[in-house]
């Protein structure tokens, strides 16, 4: 199992490979990506031009592990391999990677997609993004959305 | 008593740290903490409403009661992924 | 777009890289892999020794481009890629390969889905398992289960 | 009239031929075709009752009016993924 902070590119093959074996016959992976149009506020997109991501490692690494074993306890699923970065980010570049193997493929999106909403709701991780709009430039911290 | 706090984003930069020892007056919880705090930094008040607080790396509510030597980390909504 | 039946080994690095773009946040890549132990027709796993697919090509490849299509007008996404491979597979190879990146995650997770179902359930392909149980051996033509 | 045939898995299996060239007989539809081939490899009688048909790489149904020139495949239970 991979759970880690780091600020280094996510390497997707790695994160598939620890989630690779004998009995796992459906591998999801997701990717979060620092996209160049993003909602302001009040709803309009902005243009982005870099992120910057921090985190409180210790505590967002344990949540982490909380994560992996709620999927263990709700789906049997111990292949999970999950990394989040932190420091700068350009356009393009991943901050979150989350690969989930199971025998079967519906439980490992099911888990997938579990991973990342928990990831994004829970884990004490931040972004601060230096957007323009209007010729009007700035940096905000932006939150997550909360879930529907 | 004194504590451990841990800073992030919007907290960290208004406070000018990223950790502290802090000497408890005589606030015993989190929220009487968090009133010391605001006390001395009046800026924080507004990301204080919306914060969630750990304490010893796990959230917990206001009312929780503190001991000497927790690590008590604020925490702005989050925005990882 | 790549949509592709091969013989070769399935890249899951240049997929991702093909729905990667400045407007995609979140990109989910799903791997269906040979695994050694399967479900024999009476329910009782047995275990799988390699897999021969064969594929009706032209026509897999349609069906293929139909999928993409059809997640273009449910999702309006057109970052996909779909590659499935032919010929000798042995256990932990993958045989299909599918990426999507969209705006926002939930999407990308439904789409991908999506095309992983549907694959299973239209594409003109099979796969023939050699397999042992109980000391008996035998090669079988394996057919996906309907969809619940 | 002449239509292609395309064989693949079981059928390709039983028939011995991944394609062929075959003149239809009275038959002018996918089921009378496929009446065609049993009498010809009457092993096919499972496979054909499980199987789905193709004509120009289309799905169709069997009551399909058969062109000269078409490309017919016989597609059994798939098992890709």
């Amino acid at each position: 199992m991979i759970i880690r902070i780091t600020d280094q590119p996510i390497d997707v093959q790695e994160l598939i490979a620890e989630v690779s074996n004998e009995s796992n016959g459906g591998i999801v992976a997701f990717l979060g990506v620092v996209r160049r149009w993003n909602d302001s506020p009040n709803g309009s997109p902005r243009e982005v031009y870099w992120l910057e991501y921090e985190a409180y490692r210790e505590a967002a690494e344990e949540i982490m592990r909380e994560i992996a074993q709620q999927i263990e306890e709700k789906w049997a699923i111990t292949s999970i391999a999950i990394a989040h970065r932190i420091g700068h980010l350009e356009i393009g570049e991943a901050a979150v990677g989350i690969a989930v193997g199971a025998p079967h493929r519906v439980e490992a999106f099911d888990a997938c997609e579990y991973a990342i909403d928990t990831l994004k709701a829970t884990a004490p991780i931040w972004k601060k993004e230096a957007w323009e709009r209007d010729h009007q430039t700035g940096q905000s911290w932006v939150e997550n959305k909360a879930p529907l | 008593m004194k504590v451990k706090l841990r800073f992030f984003a919007s907290w960290r930069e208004i406070v000018g740290e990223e950790e502290i020892e802090w000497s408890l007056g005589d606030s015993q919880n989190v929220e009487g903490l968090v009133t010391e705090l605001i006390a001395k930094y009046p800026r924080l008040i507004g990301t204080a409403l919306n914060s969630l607080v750990m304490v010893n790396r796990r959230y917990t509510d206001r009312q929780a009661t503190l001991r000497s030597g927790d690590e008590v980390a604020f925490i702005p909504p989050v925005g990882g992924g």
